[in-house]
């Protein structure tokens, strides 16, 4: 199924729609097929607007067996159109998904429009003659159902048959039974009767530009490299597999002809131990991981702060705490990201906004590690990560300029180099291994300022606790003011999300707003420092309210901060936040509270 | 193999001095502040007398520590150096050694710092042999927590932290580089200079991860842990590649193979110099290293072999890493390549 | 010196003193003598009153040598009396800690009452019969300098006599060289006509009962063990030594009599790992260390989140960030208490507020973690584990129960065994290992509430996830209203600390009232959950200042939960608050913002 | 000696099972969830047969794993278990056997759980020698996550996170293991039931820690690792205290010591069966152990001894530690002499 979802999602890209993916894997490695918890499944949304979600309720439903129709059939809208195989609705199948009776026949399907047939059976019969065996012949049923939906949506069938030309290059077999299988589908489609309608999708008015898909792991790998690239660096990736973050190890592992070096740790303290070496080595030192491997990174990551070196965190969140749902999404982390380490260690946090925005939020991610020497911590999560949608691929000779500035001299009057002297931003010197003249030493212990050199002076101390809290607060000068979408100005209400909310939280603006009502919305990308008109974006509105994926952790930053009263709505469900829900709350809360 | 081609040292890649370099061009302007009688002095002073003689530029030298007493050590040293965290040295050493071959990476460690905290750590860099060199000083104790017994303390050690002494069985850090697949192993002793220069040098010129444990005397805290060795007619047993093992006054004892296989200890006279087995620090295979490693007596250590027990050579983690990778082009074309990259195949316009 | 001030202090407590200990050790093991690093000192305040800290100021400094001198005349107040070993006060020794002009002859010292004389002479002088060797000799120095205090503050000799004589009881020797000094020492105060002045400082008014001096980590290692005795479990203890938490260590490895359990692991996450087993195996699992080795446990405490097992976390707080100044104190790991876990990891935090508190709320962590199931987290800091004051000695028979109430029967209608049932508290029922029946398994990952079964369900990670915040709330019912210090009611300043920072503020509040002025005080003792009645007493007055050793961390807490503009008062020296300056900002405000 | 006492089993301590148990008393009603074919099921069916026959009670077991496919077993045994945290699984297990040596502990792990992650602390454990039984799944690769190389994996391993082949050198986990100091090291296959019982039986009963590596295949992402070792005239060298190392077709070949001392394979019929050493797992020093674990490649794995390469014993750190305790009086005695503690010697009254 995820073959073929990736592949209808290239349809509805080559046609120019706007579109949001999200692949859901099961918890198991292979759960046995034909269990729910076996379900795999792929949703997607495109259309002729901004698509800003991969949906909640969906139009289409195809299952491809009992297991598939149970695990999926309550995010069917009513009304929606269920394609189903029924070629393994058997009472043995039924039963052990927990149906007692058949689904298809016992009406409890009535409100939906249900295309039932034997489609395991028609993609056996379409490529009866190309010598599979029956395993295989089976498989090209997912082509089957490929075939038969760009038929259903009126896509040329040739973006497909490409793909598999390029794919079966080598297995002529394979290549020609896929082949036979789009078509049958697409002829079954047409011939069939089955179905009265077909869609035409126009393209949705999208800014001129080349674009591919991407997901958020993959956006934020090319993100990444694209920083250390301007800078000069190599790039360095020190990480322990973890869902959902494994993903950036492995696309990073295969840049291998981008000089990026990758190390898989032994765990996940090693993993961001070397990158803080590579960082020492002049070069940029990355780490990625999901929760429980941030709180393992939490003291090197204070050593970072003492060291004041460039260092990426990303923490790719997922559902907690402890171990918790890894395959589930969450933004439990923001609380661990901003405190999560003895002392008081302030350091920069960015949260990407979608799939594609990975790239933007990774790079400058990149741009403030480097120009601050500081550790800065990459927020994104497991629907970010794993759900993909179009990107205007960025000109990286258009991207901002991004300058290591290694000292290459000594800094004294003396003829000494100090590592702990600092430029306007408050940023230190940073001379690396190999330059003649500026050998010296980083640690741990607190530093006398300028030189470098231990000091338990209190006065000391105290100076450089808040210096390094000010030097994270120039760091505002990277940080653009929120800009707050508010079409006509009227909007009494803001709606304020941060990372992945913010995609959820536009497309419910726009049901809102096609009820008649007007409402403000706005996405946070940087978590520290904020925004620098924040507090007056939060003054501005009768009533604010933070949707986020926990229980409530920007919401207290924000209270804390400006002292203002804003409401949290929260979900901790594993799942990415209800457009349709958190659109009919906004319009109750509109209609009652507002009044 | 029909050429003899000699293998890659620890320090190739790394540039040569220009000039001359001495003693004091690595003696830093810190304050050594160790407690009077300290083992790590005798350490520091030899090595900053060894690092000249390497020939390699002193700003290629970085020096990575964790915390202990002994990991003081980088801040003593006028090259580039960090003072981590407890225990993680090797990673961060990792990190270094695998961006930067031009770099000669020392880590400098304690035998709580390595072997309790940082034990992951260390056998990781051992089994990968990453092309950096350990240090490890043991003073069987907690220095600068104040005294706790360490995971090489002999069981039944009365500390604060075991008033009525300690019950864990100790670490041989030996063997248990051995069993890691460390591809050099040494054990040298902080006053021994001259030894500790010879088996520092091997260690550093050793392509890979290089393990050199150093008995080191902590006289506030585990005070003469090694005067029984240090003896005149003490048990340090001499490791020599290619020479008889015998060890005692007048190398009268010698390291026999007993009829089961094992390793033991017997007068020379008794038993004849030809039953004396002769050392293959270069053997493929650890057996024997492992088996000389048995003869430390973990207890109150009157019997411990020194010198270089393993000394092999194998691809290093860090050089394969690197061959992995295709040569990055020059700025601009590195951005165009990236740009072709990130752009992709199946791209769309609107 | 440490043992002179040891041994002073009890001469105040047995005077029926009030007082307050502060031991300062060197950063280094033993740097050397007669360097500025090498200085170790000790700080007594004792009082015919209350006494809350050490004092910033002192009214004595005895200065055994130029580095001594040195490092501490800073702190003795003007007027004040110093006396001065001048034995060693040659040019090489003054110049090694840069003293260019004795400052005993070079007028410096003018504003003090300087008493310098060679008292290393006198001591030697005073055992030259008693066969020491030079270097015994001149170690009863500190115990001559002891005699002399003794006089100086009209104390009777015997009690120093006979604790040396405990001290000594077999090696006769160095006892009759020990008690020799300390009577030459009295005897020199009274007949060398240096001193125009004794002292009597009369008894504090103290409530009746039983005292002994204690230091945090001992009250805390005791009250530990209390809790654990009082609810019928063996204390286990898994720590890894760091400064300053190594004492909590061994003190309890020397409590094998009272059945104690220490494990000395490999490291913090061993150590954390050992007591979740213990108490999985039904004892009560404890772990103490400092803020580096908080984030290494981080992973394991969320996993006793999810577990929902007591556990108790001693986290004696150090100078950060990093490795920071382990030698000196901070409170900058609150938010690290509070949020340093991946997910939404709700636990009850609470803070000692003195050395001799650190037993009751070690007792009370022991009490909510047994009876509700949970980690706790109990925050101390190196200033009050290393300092000293009178306990009244606890009845136990008078401390609350503790009732761990072991599951001993199935809990299901049909015979079996849920672990995850709850009580009133929303604890869950707490099966241990041998109990026949009641066999179950726990783990990291979402749980369905009840049976305990793996479970994915959205609705269930969302119930469960606002459960465990629900459990956390409702330990409330141990918490008590905080009391507020508001003498006459007329206070429209509230000055609220958490934790070590109550003393000075105490201390300070009596100097602020003794200026003619009106201040409340209160001091929060947990801060998760906090107290019911807190939000209404941060209302009541119209400014409130939260002083802290950190960069403002309770203040955020308290400005989110209640949208009160507290102000933040944040000293990060690695020192205690000195209660001096707090009391002339105190005036300040009161003179200045609330005229 | 004068008198022959048997040691404490690993099981001492551990009270008996009233009536009989059945296998069918140990399978929980969770249902398993591994793929089809995984090697874990094997194992699980065996472990579900065996501890019913060790004789002691049901709730007197625990099973604790860290996490990873294999550290899903404890959900299907109805004992009590945990299923806790990414390789810390030996950490918590000696909590739980210091506190209450009335359970049988064990410990269930995987490779990259035990060996990456986790390796710091299964060597500590080892090293310690608490009583508890350590049954490392060694799939040689990382499962749940899908498919990455782990420490055990051969050089070369092409996965996700090494798509032009791993650089690493893998652990020999048997090495590891001696060289830690481990008291009772094993090796066992998933799919041999019968010698899996016996290895595991000996582990438990070993009073100590003892780990036992079991092969197991993954036939999604490593399938057929251990093929060449299962197919009938394969490399599986079976060990056995007292017998010849023999092994092959016939027992057609044996393991010799070579002159320079260390181990080789031979055929017996070439060599002659008196030259094949004799297998001696309870010798005091781990040397044979260690040089019999080399004879594993560990590469793509032809050959491999199994069996109990070393069974000796050694004092239990829990019993040791348990043994510096005093009883522990009855709570009222107990809270009296707390009080006389806490009052301490020098108080004074107001
Ligand atoms: C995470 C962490 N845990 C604990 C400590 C405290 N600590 C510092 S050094 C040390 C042990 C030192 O022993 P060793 O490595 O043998 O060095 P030595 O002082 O003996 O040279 C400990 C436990 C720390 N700094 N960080
Ligand atoms: C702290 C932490 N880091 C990483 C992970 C992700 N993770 C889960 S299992 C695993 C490795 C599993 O490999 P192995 O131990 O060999 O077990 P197998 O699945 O092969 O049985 C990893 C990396 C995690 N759960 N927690
Ligand atoms: S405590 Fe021991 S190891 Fe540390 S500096 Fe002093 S003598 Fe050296
Ligand atoms: S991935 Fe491999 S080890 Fe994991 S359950 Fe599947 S077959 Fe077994
Ligand atoms: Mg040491
Ligand atoms: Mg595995």
């Amino acid at each position: 199924m995820q073959l073929t979802g990736d592949r209808f999602t290239h349809d509805a890209a080559a046609a120019g729609n706007d579109f949001s993916t999200l692949p859901n894997f099961p918890a198991e490695i292979r759960a046995p097929v034909g269990t729910l918890a076996g379900v795999s499944s792929f949703q997607l949304q495109f259309a002729a607007h901004h698509v800003h979600t991969p949906g909640d309720q969906v139009d289409v439903l195809v299952a491809m067996n009992p297991a598939a129709l149970k695990a999926n059939i309550a995010d069917l809208r009513s009304g929606g159109v269920l394609i189903v195989d029924n070629a393994d609705f058997t009472a043995r199948n039924l039963a052990k998904v927990g149906y007692t009776e058949d689904p298809l026949t016992d009406g409890s399907l009535n409100a939906i429009q249900v295309h039932a047939f034997d489609l395991s059976s028609l993609a056996v019969g379409a490529v009866a003659e190309l010598g599979l065996n029956r395993r295989e012949a089976l498989r090209t049923k997912n082509m089957f159902a490929l075939g038969l939906l760009d038929w259903l949506y009126t896509r040329p069938e040739a973006i497909t048959l490409n793909f598999l030309e390029r794919k079966f290059a080598d297995r002529p077999a394979l290549l020609a039974a896929n082949v036979a299988a789009v078509k049958a589908g697409y002829a079954f489609g047409e011939t069939s009767e089955l179905f009265h309608h077909r869609y035409v999708v126009p393209p949705a008015p999208i800014k001129a530009g080349t674009y591919r898909r991407v997901s958020g792991n993959l956006a934020l790998a090319y993100g990444l490299l694209a920083g250390a690239a301007k800078a000069g660096l190599q790039l360095f990736l020190g990480a322990y597999p973890i869902t959902p973050a494994s993903d950036v190890l492995h696309h990073l592992a295969r840049l291998k002809s981008s000089g990026v070096l990758t190390f898989q740790a032994e765990d996940e303290i090693a993993a961001v131990g070397a990158a803080v070496g590579a960082s020492f080595a002049g070069q940029l030192g990355v780490t990625a991981t999901s929760g429980p491997g941030m709180a393992l990174k939490a003291e090197t990551i204070g050593l970072a702060v003492m060291l004041e070196l460039p260092l990426i965190v990303c923490d790719i969140q997922r559902a907690g705490p402890s171990t918790g749902m890894p395959t589930k999404t969450e933004q439990g982390d923001l609380n661990q990201a901003l405190f999560g380490r003895p002392g008081e260690a302030p350091l920069p946090v960015i949260a990407a906004q979608s799939p594609a925005d990975c790239f933007a939020a990774a790079y400058e991610a990149a741009r403030i590690a480097i120009e601050f020497r500081t550790p800065v911590i990459l927020l994104s999560d497991g629907f970010l990560a794993n759900s993909s949608e179009p990107w205007q691929v960025p000109q990286l000779s258009e991207l901002p300029e991004i300058h290591p500035n290694f000292a290459t001299e000594p800094n004294r009057p003396d003829g000494r180099y100090w590592p702990y002297l600092r430029d306007e931003r408050l940023a230190r010197s940073w001379a690396i291994p190999g330059t003649p003249g500026l050998e010296h030493r980083v640690g741990g212990l607190e530093k006398a300022d300028g030189s470098g050199g231990i000091s338990y002076d209190p006065a000391n101390h105290e100076a450089m606790t808040r210096l390094r809290q000010a030097k994270l607060e120039r760091v505002i000068e990277f940080v653009p003011d929120l800009p707050v979408d508010d079409p006509d100005g009227s909007a009494e209400l803001l709606v304020l999300g941060w990372g992945s909310t913010y995609g959820p939280i536009q497309a419910a603006a726009r049901q809102v707003r096609e009820a008649g009502h007007a409402v403000a919305i706005a996405g946070l990308r940087h978590l520290n420092p904020l925004p620098a008109n924040l507090g007056e974006v939060l003054r501005r509105y009768r009533k604010v309210i933070v949707p986020e994926l926990n229980l409530g952790q920007l919401t207290m930053l924000l209270r804390a901060r400006y002292l203002v009263d804003v409401t949290s709505y929260t979900k901790v469900a594993g799942l990415p936040l209800s457009q349709a829900e958190l659109a009919a709350d906004l319009i109750s809360i509109i209609k009652e509270d507002l009044r | 193999m029909s050429e003899l081609v000699s293998p890659p040292s620890g320090l190739s890649g790394v540039p040569l001095a220009i000039g001359p370099l001495t003693r004091k061009d690595f003696v830093s302007d810190a304050e050594v502040r160790w407690c009077p009688g300290c083992g790590d002095y005798a350490v520091l002073a030899a090595f900053q007398g060894l690092l000249p003689e390497l020939g390699v530029r002193r700003e290629n030298t970085v020096i990575v520590s964790g915390i202990g007493c002994s990991s003081r050590f980088p801040y003593y040293l006028d090259t580039y150096g960090m003072h981590s965290i407890h225990g993680r040295a090797p990673a961060i050493a990792t990190g270094i050694a695998m961006t930067r071959p031009d770099l000669s990476v020392w880590v400098v460690t304690g035998d709580g710092d390595a072997l309790s905290i940082g034990g992951n750590h260390l056998i990781h860099a051992l089994r990968r042999n990453v092309n950096i060199t350990i240090m490890l000083f043991n003073n069987r104790i907690y220095g600068l927590t104040k005294g706790q017994y360490s995971p090489t303390s002999e069981r039944g050690k009365v500390t604060k932290s075991s008033p009525v002494g300690s019950v864990d069985a100790p670490f041989n850090p030996i063997s248990l580089a051995l069993g890691a697949e460390a591809t050099f192993v040494a054990r040298t002793v902080d006053s021994h200079r001259a030894h500790l220069n010879e088996v520092l040098t091997a260690a550093v010129n050793h392509r890979g991860a290089s393990l050199v444990e150093i008995y080191q005397n902590c006289p506030i805290f585990n005070d003469d842990a090694f005067a029984g060795l240090k003896a005149a007619d003490g048990g340090l047993i001499n490791l020599r590649h290619g020479e008889p093992v015998t060890f005692g006054p007048d190398n009268s004892m010698g390291v026999i193979r007993r009829p089961d296989g094992t390793l033991a200890t017997a007068p020379v006279a008794e038993v004849g110099i030809g039953q004396v087995i002769v050392h293959d620090a270069h053997a493929a295979d650890p057996q024997l290293a492992f088996a000389l490693s048995r003869l430390t007596d973990s207890g109150g250590l009157t019997l411990a072999p020194v010198g270089i027990f393993r000394d092999v050579e194998a691809p290093s983690y860090d050089d394969l890493a690197r061959a992995q990778l295709t040569a990055v082009p020059k700025p601009k074309a590195r951005l165009a390549d990236l740009q072709r990259l990130i752009t992709g195949e199946e791209t769309w316009t609107a």
